[in-house]
């Protein structure tokens, strides 16, 4: 086979799990037998691709095959086949389809199978991607990925509550650990300058060396560490026996967990050797091993039992890695491959078990020897493998780690006790190992199960079977059988410092064999000694209070409740905090350049005091002092001072040549006092005092002086910002070229105008559209609007001169206010056209003069509110049809086509155009586009301004549906 | 002619407002101040449908007169009072009866009496005809009234309703 | 010389004007009843008009008068809608 | 700043006059705002401004116009027009509010 | 200008949603099929439009000839009249605009465009102004095109009005306005200074600033940073945006994930074009505040995240902390650094905007109580009709409670930075940028590497708690009804984040390209001005 | 002059400040208008002052320093424009949540 033909299956392996995880996934819910057919061929394929692609990996060249995926940042997709990989490889199919045999028969059909061997595919996938990869940061995602799809695995039974909280531990543990892995490798990448693996693992000196490594290593360390369920990180492994048993038996033996050794068997050759290495990953290891194996003993069940025997055999894996020699690594990578195959099928074992004795409990469990002895004789094995009994492949890989616990490695007190330590992990590996079989097969038949134990179907036991006969076959005839594919897989992993081992069943009475004698026996008297105090542990002693769980759940509420008062603390949810913070936060940085700098004045000539304008100014300064007096309890007087100083600020504009502003200031003003007196009708009437009969207290007045404070400080900084700038010469920049074409260029004499409808159109037309979509927003909020419920009643005033107009002879209801706004209404009605009038005429003479469409509009809505005041909602509405809506459409449609106009010629938008036409009898007429643009501002004006005037106006005179329950009947009543 | 031009008096006066405010006497001044005050008077027409009324324009200019000389003289008469308060001066409400109904002619005594340093226009019912006068100035109700009505109420009903 | 005295009668009409400016905002901020300080907003306006007269002379230019003609037009609004929620309540029935 | 059109002399006598005097004017009758002592008393003193003192400073205004451009200038009757038709309407809605809110219940 | 019809494309993406929002407004409230066909129809040209655009500005940077195309509103010469300008990061943005707005138009065209009157224009509005923000190169014209954006945004905050958008919208309104005139203060003092509003035209004037007038200047910009940084959702600035995306409507929040950028635009936009590190006198402590603002905010919004109760909060928070993460990454100033962050500014916008829509769907049984019960006046508006009463789509999609999971769980993925969509090449851009900083500039460098991996944890952990329970738990009520119209959305923008997982090389040649351009200002300054004014 | 602008400016920015600062809407909402006049004025300042010099050129060649700044002047009116538009919204949102909450406090309730 050619190297490319080789690609392309890899190629091909790896992509097929994904397409049948998608093409499972869309099979029907009921369709079981289908789901694992599809499965298991893609599998079984993978495997015999697999297989096919051995002798590319045989030779030791491996095969590398690559895809453009992030060049830039070194980011490709690299699939990387090579001794180490092509048996995880292997492991993830061929494991694959066993488990898949047997979850064919495990799962009910009532349950959505396509979705579990979906799921299942997208794992297998996502592993062999990982184990194939040949880039760091592509071995992070895959990892990642794992994470996720196994979450997905574990969460399969997701009505039960365990499932749920089982898999999100799983998740953010993994995740965690494989967020800290992203770090790690992309430290690892920096060292080397590649994310490529081949180089990494051609650097190793040089990472070991650089002031990185430590980071890195930890921080990849941790992601190998959640992953492969190593202390302090082991718990959510038993907790995710929740899921599927065909789970267990395939992550949780041969795939997922075996990605955190996988890694560090990947990168043993550049991270390990170091004394950090040996002190953290032997200590884990080696903590893990005993914990794991003593947790394991005080099961109860069986998926419980076999949860902590994996962690305490992962415990030896990555304690024979710590170790750090070739021969340890050797052991542990023929290690991780035996405990694939008894954990594996002693899963599946546990799983029929499960099944046909409806309890995973072994306290109920007993004699099903009788019932199932084919099942129980493969469990046995499996078991035996795993106790390490001679041969099994358990038995020889535990020989090599008690070969290498005993090699004297280094002077600390580790290396020291570790053969002792070893040892007693053994032991109680031996002990539960006993205790699994023993209380499930042997004894007197169980009594307390619901039903009676069968045989399980045949091909539900096959996998079971080929695994137990691998345990056996390896057992005995390592050399020939696992021999040659561990050479070339050890080979791979750690390149030239391969050492000679060998695979032999016997190597004379040597210590190991001596200490493996002493854990067996020592562990099969400790169960004859304590199965029955065994079976009445209700927690793990020592370990008891040490739950993985609640301790994980702790955390995360110390989590969320300390970040809930944070949150509290550090955020608001108020509004005056956050204006007091942004109002203090430009006044911060405002001040720093003149920290820095220094302030001072500019140097240009002063312009003479003024009196009549200083005058005015100030009092209109007063009266923004006075307005903010009054503003809490006298709200009208309020909008009577700040009025006074928006006409202060007119006057200032006058003087200072800005007789645009001070026209339109002059307008919007009126209205704005009319908007807010509107307002004022669904304000609550008077203040209730906070503290009636008492004094402030103090945080109140402390808080009131800081605002004072920062009141003044933004007064003052925006005054000295002001006198300083007005005191520096003039920037001369963009404005003369304004002023040179105005007329010349914009056929406007003022140039205010010129700018607002020529130069800056642009401006314009935003702001003309902001007014409208205010006036829409108002209008919309409006149509929903409920007012507080004692606002919905008329005003006490009205009701008052109502009832007054009702009690009095000669007097009919109304009276009072028509004969309040007889005498003014004829006037406001005669006053009305010359309104109009000036309007047209602020409109005609903008370009020129002071006014322009703006105004023009402002002073029409000015006219039309007058009339309403006059006369009324529905008397106007009556005579007068507005239809506010249609006059915005219209104005925003005429500026955006005069602009668009343009375009027909090839101009820029918003290209004006003008001329002046010459007229008989009258003259020269300016003809310019810019009025008609400035048309559409006009007709945009009066329709937003009287939109929105109208719709609060029209709330007076809006009835319910129904009469308000706690609003008096005559509120509710209008004429 | 009413169709077109509702309002001819205001339209008038709408073009001389015009004229005012443009200062000029330019034809082209002249044809836009004619489409404005044509827009204006379509628009109270719109407010108020015009009906057919005479208005006496001599009594009116007598009055003007009148007015005239009177607020002058009033706003001498309140200075005094603001600068040179006096012992014993009382201010206070009378209330008139009003013959006069036309709302024009009531809207024009209204803007008079108010504008008029010293009086002001409280409130007119409409069902008693009874207006309500603040006056500064208080001396004698009843010589108020007779004043009123006959120095201003007589020539407003020749210019209105006669 | 005359234009100086002119000068400075203009600029002495404009401190008579801010004073009376002033005498309205007292009345304003005092009060002591909203109708008060709504009087004094109306005073405020007419006296600012004058003082744009007086502006409009002293630079001898027509162009501020229409900020005047405004406010004799406009001015009154703001008023009459304050006396109208006095009275009313609300400012459109 | 303190500038004035350049006038003939009878002019600038006259427009000083007319402009003094009418502020004036306007001040007593602002000054009348602080000194009467009821409202309704205070409502009759802002009229001063709006009508002599306003008148005043319009004929000045009219009369330095006039001079300057050498032809009758009378564009600012359009404010006396204005201004006599619109602040009565503010005193006497004004008033009545007061009156009612004086005598709540008891119109 | 010269080039025909395709010269004025660039004014396209303003005028056409400007165009077609005021022509709605003479459509009656009934014709609703129309209007939706309308806005539909624009913001499907509008894609078009972008995505023609972006592809105009790749096709000649990449090709090495100048990519930012400038247009000359009223054909008035630059710094004097307002210029659009394009560039990699304006078409960067505003295809990004189009095409959550496209996703969020059609999910609201089920049914939310019905619970308020003239949503359809308000919403084409809001493009206009975003649209606009992104073009401009004008000062000024940026804060016009910035209240245009937020009064858009205050009405489709309101749209749907219930009692926790109008609290809401209260204080999002306070702030804004107050935020509005800080901007303003900034802007003028900039003008006072410079004499120029053209942002071209500004970076030469700043050059040529005098010392005496430089800290006027630099409190000028610190004042319009200070506003931008409110919208940007900074902490300490930034408290209401959580709230208030919350509160809104769900298209309406999936659109304002495209708002919550415009303050970072503003800030790579301006601060950093004006004060690059070329001027060394004004640069470097302002980057600094820029970085450790960006710190604090991602330290804040992975608090927030952590705290959230309810899934949309969670969403807001984690605007909050890819706010803080760009902001982060433009103070780091390493150009690697921000070609990441840009990645990731996309992939989380996408990534939240579909997070909104979807939190509805899994939530939907809450969704009738947003609109606020029996109306109480007689001309009440009533629009929203409860999901049953509708039959216009009616198609009720089986197995809804595995869609929803699978988009559920993508969209934490892409949010939380987690293979394997494009968050996580995001992420693993901005830390591999990082990580070269790590000598230059320290320890701060780690805690952002941190910070940036906890904010992925954290909300990781925070969607976990809430969404597992509420999509995996076994429950009374009735499976949601779902409309394909509303998935879809889902699955557009989800797609779009896969597309650029799978072309993650040519999307992050542009974003390098783009954070190039960014540190370019000769480049802008020539494109704008010409070459003589930027002294070639 | 310009001190007295200045001065004013400042004192209408602390008024407005102090007033958004307050609990009450209606407070807000003065409080920014009073902060938008000091803005306006802001905005104008930075065109310099000159008294009697409106940009309102004639027909012939143009001395620009003899008016005042235009630009400065165009960006008020915007402001202006935008800032009646912002309190109509804010005045009317306040109602909303006065309506709906039933207090006029800011944050839809009545704790100090
Ligand atoms: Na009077
Ligand atoms: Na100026």
């Amino acid at each position: 086979m050619s190297i490319a033909t080789s690609s392309v299956t890899l190629w091909f392996v790896l992509l097929l799990p994904f397409v049948g995880s998608l093409a499972v996934a869309g099979l029907p819910t009921r369709s079981r037998d289908a789901a694992a057919l599809i499965a298991g061929a893609v599998a079984l394929a993978g495997t015999v691709l697999m297989a096919v692609l051995y002798p590319q990996v045989a030779n030791g060249t491996g095969l590398q095959t690559g895809v453009s995926w992030l060049p830039s940042l070194g980011l490709d997709i690299i699939l990387r086949l090579d001794g180490l990989t092509w048996i995880f490889a292997m492991l993830v199919l061929a494991i694959g389809v066993l488990v898949i045999v047997y979850a064919r028969y495990y799962m009910s059909p009532r349950d959505p199978v396509p979705r579990f061997f979906s799921f299942l595919l997208a794992f297998m996938g996502s592993m062999l991607a990982l184990v194939l990869s040949g880039n760091l940061v592509q071995l992070a995602f895959f990892w990642e990925l794992t994470s996720l799809t196994s979450f997905l695995l574990i969460g399969y039974w997701h009505q039960n509550e365990s499932a749920r909280s089982a898999a999100r531990m799983a998740l953010v543990v993994t995740a965690a650990g494989g967020l800290c892995l992203l770090v790690g490798v992309l430290l690892i990448g920096k060292i080397v300058g590649s994310y490529d693996l081949d180089t990494v693992l051609a650097s190793g000196d040089r990472i070991r060396a650089s002031s990185l490594y430590l980071p890195a290593l930890i921080l990849i360390l941790i992601g190998a560490f959640t992953k492969s369920a190593q202390f302090p990180f082991h718990f959510w492994l038993p907790h995710a026996m929740a899921a599927p048993t065909p789970v267990s038996a395939y992550l949780h033996s041969a795939t997922m967990v075996k990605a955190g050794i996988f890694l560090l068997i990947r990168l043993w050759p550049v991270l390990a050797g170091s004394e950090a290495w040996y002190l953290i990953v032997t200590s884990v290891g080696l903590i893990t091993l005993i914990l794991g194996a003593w947790a394991a003993i005080f099961q109860q069940d069986l998926k419980g039992l076999l949860a902590y025997s994996t962690i305490s055999h992962l415990g030896i894996i990555t304690l024979l890695l710590g170790i750090g020699s070739p021969l340890a690594a050797v052991a542990a990578i023929f290690h991780t491959i035996n405990h694939a195959t008894f954990k594996a099928s002693l899963f599946m074992a546990a799983g029929i078990i499960d099944h046909e004795a409806g309890t995973r409990d072994l306290r109920k469990l007993s004699g099903l020897y009788r019932f199932m002895p084919i099942t129980a004789t493969l469990a046995m094995v499996a078991a035996a493998a795993m106790a390490g009994v001679p041969l099994l492949n358990g038995f020889l890989s535990k020989e090599m780690l008690l070969a290498e616990a005993l090699e004297e490695t280094n002077e600390t007190l580790l290396d020291q006790a570790l053969p002792y330590l070893v040892t007693v992990g053994l032991i109680f590996s031996v002990l539960y190992s006993v205790r699994f079989i023993h209380q499930s097969f042997f004894g007197p038949p169980p009594t307390k199960l619901e039903r009676r134990p069968h045989e399980a179907p045949h091909w539900m036991r096959l996998p079971i079977e080929v695994l137990v006969l691998a345990c056996v076959v390896i057992g005995i005839l390592p050399a020939v059988t696992i021999g040659p594919f561990l050479d070339v897989a050890v080979r791979a992993a750690l390149g030239g410092g391969t050492p000679e081992y060998s695979l032999a069943i016997w190597h004379g009475f040597s210590k190991p064999l001596l200490l493996s004698v002493i854990a067996l026996v020592l562990g099969t008297a400790a169960y004859l000694v304590f199965a029955r105090a065994l079976n009445a542990a209700d927690a793990v002693p020592l370990l008891g209070r040490l739950r993985g769980r609640r301790m994980f759940d702790a955390v995360l509420s110390v989590l969320v409740s300390s970040a809930r008062w944070l949150e509290d603390w550090l955020g608001t949810r108020r509004l005056q905090p956050q204006l007091r913070l942004m109002v203090l936060v430009a006044c911060a940085v405002a001040l720093l350049p003149f920290l820095r700098h220094g302030y001072a004045p500019g140097t240009a000539p002063r312009t003479l005091i003024d009196p009549g304008f200083a005058l005015i100014w100030l009092i209109g300064s007063a009266c923004a002092v006075a307005g903010a007096w009054q503003a809490k309890y006298h709200r009208l007087a309020a909008v009577v001072l700040v009025s006074g100083t928006g006409l202060a600020s007119c006057i200032g504009f006058v003087w200072l040549s800005a007789p645009d502003l001070a026209l339109t200031q002059l307008l919007v003003e009126t209205v704005t006092t009319v908007l807010l007196l509107l307002g004022l009708r669904w304000l609550p009437k008077r203040l209730p005092d906070n503290w009636p009969g008492k004094r402030t207290p103090a945080s109140v007045v402390l808080r009131r002086g800081s605002d004072l404070l920062i009141a003044v400080a933004a007064g003052a900084g925006v005054a000295a910002l002001a006198y300083a700038m007005m005191t520096r010469p003039l920037p001369d920049a963009i404005s003369r070229f304004f002023l040179e074409r105005s007329y010349a260029e914009g056929g406007g004499r003022n140039v205010v105008n010129v700018i607002l409808v020529d130069f800056r159109a642009f401006d314009t037309l935003g702001e003309i559209t902001v007014l409208a979509i205010v006036a829409l927003t108002v209008f919309s909020l409006l149509r929903r609007f409920r007012p507080a419920r004692e606002s919905v009643r008329d005003p006490e005033q009205q009701r008052l001169q109502d009832a007054f107009d009702e009690a009095h002879a000669g007097r009919a209801p109304g009276d009072t206010v028509s004969d309040y706004l007889v005498v003014p209404r004829i006037i406001l009605e005669w006053v009305f056209p010359f309104i109009v009038v000036i309007a047209l005429y602020l409109f005609l003479r903008g370009h020129d003069l002071p006014g322009g469409g703006f105004a023009a509009g402002v002073a029409m809505s000015i006219a039309l509110i007058l009339q309403y005041m006059a006369a009324g909602t529905r008397s106007v509405e009556a005579r007068l049809r507005v239809r506010p809506t249609d006059w915005i459409a219209a104005g925003l449609l005429i500026a955006a086509a005069t602009g668009a106009a343009a375009l027909l010629f090839d101009h820029p938008f918003l290209t004006s155009w003008f001329h002046y036409l010459e007229v008989p009898l009258i003259g020269k007429i300016p003809l310019a586009t810019a009025l008609l643009f400035d048309l559409g501002v006009f007709l945009l004006v009066v329709g937003a301004t009287a939109l929105i005037l109208i719709a609060i106006a029209h709330q007076s005179i809006r009835r319910p549906v129904r009469p308000l329950r706690g609003g008096e009947e005559t509120g509710v009543e209008k004429r | 002619m009413r169709r077109w031009l509702p309002y001819p008096g205001l339209a008038l006066a709408l073009l001389l407002v015009w004229l005012l405010l443009s200062q000029s006497l330019s034809v082209g001044q002249l044809l836009l101040g004619s489409g404005a005050a044509l827009i204006g008077s379509h628009a109270m027409a719109v407010l108020r449908p015009p009906r057919r009324r005479r208005v006496r324009l001599a009594p009116l200019a007598k009055l003007g007169a009148l007015v005239a000389i009177d607020v002058v003289r009033s706003n001498l008469a309140v200075a005094a009072i603001i600068l040179f308060p006096r012992k014993g001066r009382v201010s206070g409400f009378v209330r008139i009866p009003l013959e006069l109904t036309e709302r024009g002619g009531l809207a024009l005594l209204a803007l008079i009496l108010t504008a008029t340093p010293g009086t002001l226009w409280v409130e007119y019912d409409q069902r008693k005809r009874m207006l309500l006068l603040h006056v500064l100035d208080l001396i004698d109700e009843e010589e108020w009234a007779t004043l009123i009505k006959s120095r201003y109420e007589v020539l407003l009903l020749q210019a209105f309703e006669a | 010389m005359t234009t100086l005295a002119l000068a400075l009668a203009i600029t002495a009409a404009q401190i008579l004007l801010g004073l009376a400016v002033f005498c309205a905002f007292l009345r304003m901020a005092w009060g002591p009843r909203a109708q008060d300080r709504v009087l004094g907003l109306d005073t405020f306006y007419t006296n600012v008009m004058l003082l744009l007269l007086t502006f409009g002379i002293q630079t001898g230019r027509t162009l501020y008068l229409e900020a005047a003609v405004i406010i004799a037009l406009l001015g009154f609004v703001g008023t009459v809608a304050l006396a109208k929620f006095l009275m009313r309540g609300e400012v459109i029935e | 700043m303190i500038q004035a059109p350049d006038l003939p002399g009878w002019a600038a006598l006259i427009v000083a006059l007319l402009v003094l005097s009418g502020a004036a004017v306007t001040l007593v009758g602002s000054l009348g705002l602080l000194r009467l002592r009821t409202f309704y008393e205070r409502v009759h003193a802002p009229t001063l401004g709006s009508t002599l003192g306003m008148a005043l400073i319009v004929a000045a205004s009219i009369v330095c116009f006039s001079v300057l451009r050498g032809r009758l200038s009378v564009h600012e009757i359009v404010i006396a027009l204005f201004l006599t038709s619109t602040a009565p309407v503010a005193f006497m809605l004004l008033a009545r509010s007061a009156l009612y809110r004086d005598r709540r219940g008891d119109v | 200008m010269s080039g025909g019809w395709a010269g004025h494309l660039i004014i396209a993406p303003i005028l056409l949603p400007l165009v077609a929002g005021a022509a709605l407004l003479l459509l009656k409230e009934k014709r609703r099929t129309a209007k939706r066909g309308i806005a539909l129809g624009t913001t499907a040209a509008l894609v078009l439009l972008s995505v023609l655009l972006l592809t105009r500005v790749a096709r000649a940077g990449f090709a090495g000839d100048p990519a930012t195309l400038v247009y000359r509103i009223g054909n008035w010469p630059a710094p004097f009249g307002i210029v659009l300008v394009l560039d990699w990061l304006s078409a960067l943005m505003l295809v990004l605009t189009s095409c959550v707005g496209l996703a969020a138009l059609i999910y609201a065209a089920t049914r939310w465009d019905q619970a308020g009157p003239r949503f359809h224009t308000l919403f084409l509005f809001q493009l206009m102004g975003l649209n606009g923000a992104f073009l401009t190169g004008d000062l000024f014209n940026l804060f016009v095109f910035f209240e245009v954006l937020l009064a858009a945004s205050f009405g489709l905050l309101l749209h749907g009005s219930s009692k926790a958008r109008i609290k809401a919208a209260l204080h999002y309104v306070a702030l804004n306005v107050a935020t509005s005139l800080l901007f303003l203060i900034g802007a003028a003092l900039i003008y006072g200074v410079t004499g120029t509003l053209n942002m071209a035209h500004l970076v030469l004037q700043v050059a040529a600033v005098s010392d005496q007038d430089l800290p006027m200047l630099q409190a000028g910009m610190a004042i319009l940073s200070v506003a931008f940084l409110v919208k940007a959702g900074m902490w300490p600035l930034g408290f209401w945006l959580p709230r208030t995306y919350a509160a809104a409507a769900p298209p309406v929040a999936a659109l304002f994930t495209i708002l919550s950028k415009v303050g970072v635009y503003a800030v790579l936009r301006v601060p950093l074009l004006l004060f690059g590190a070329e001027i060394s006198r004004t640069a470097g402590a302002a980057q600094q505040w820029l970085f450790f603002g960006g710190v604090c905010t991602i330290a804040f919004g992975i608090i927030g995240v952590l705290a959230a109760r309810r899934l949309s909060r969670i969403a807001g928070y984690s605007l909050t902390i890819s706010a803080g993460t760009l902001l982060a990454a433009v103070g780091a100033g390493e150009g690697s650094v921000l070609a990441g962050a840009l990645f990731y500014l996309v992939s989380s916008t996408l990534g939240v905007a579909a997070f909104y829509l979807l939190i509805e769907l899994v939530e939907r049984r809450d969704a009738a109580t947003a609109v606020g019960g029996e109306p109480v006046f007689d001309d009440e508006y009533v629009g929203l009709m409860p999901i049953e009463q509708e039959s216009e789509v009616g198609v009720v999609i089986p197995a809804s409670v595995a869609i929803l999971g699978g988009g559920f769980a993508f969209c934490v993925l892409l949010i939380a930075g987690l293979p394997p969509l494009s968050g996580f090449l995001a992420k693993f851009a901005m830390i591999d940028g990082l990580l070269d900083l790590r000598d230059t500039v320290g320890a701060p460098v780690w805690w952002l590497i941190g910070l940036i991996v906890g904010s992925g944890l954290a909300t990781l952990i925070a969607t976990t708690r809430a969404g597992i329970d509420l999509i995996w738990a076994p429950s009374e009520r009735p499976q949601p009804a779902l409309r394909v119209t509303e998935l879809l959305p889902v699955g557009l923008l989800l797609g779009i984040c896969f597309a650029l997982t799978i072309f993650a090389g040519p999307a992050m040649r542009y974003m390098e390209r783009t954070s190039q351009s960014l540190g370019d200002r000769h480049g802008y300054v020539e494109a704008v001005l010409g070459p003589e004014a930027a002294g070639r | 002059m310009e001190l007295v602008l200045a001065l004013g400016i400042g004192i209408l920015t602390a008024s407005g400040v102090w007033l958004i600062l307050r609990p009450r809407t209606f407070q807000v909402i003065l409080g920014l208008s009073l902060i938008s006049y000091a803005v306006n004025m802001f905005i104008y300042a930075m065109g310099r002052l000159k008294v009697d010099a409106p940009p309102i050129v004639g027909s012939g060649a143009v001395e620009a320093s003899r008016y005042d700044d235009p630009l400065p002047q165009a960006l008020v009116l915007t402001a202006i424009v935008i800032s009646f538009a912002m309190t109509a919204l804010l005045l009317v949102v306040l109602l909303a949540s006065r309506g709906i909450t039933g207090t006029d406090h800011v944050d839809g309730d009545d704790g100090e």
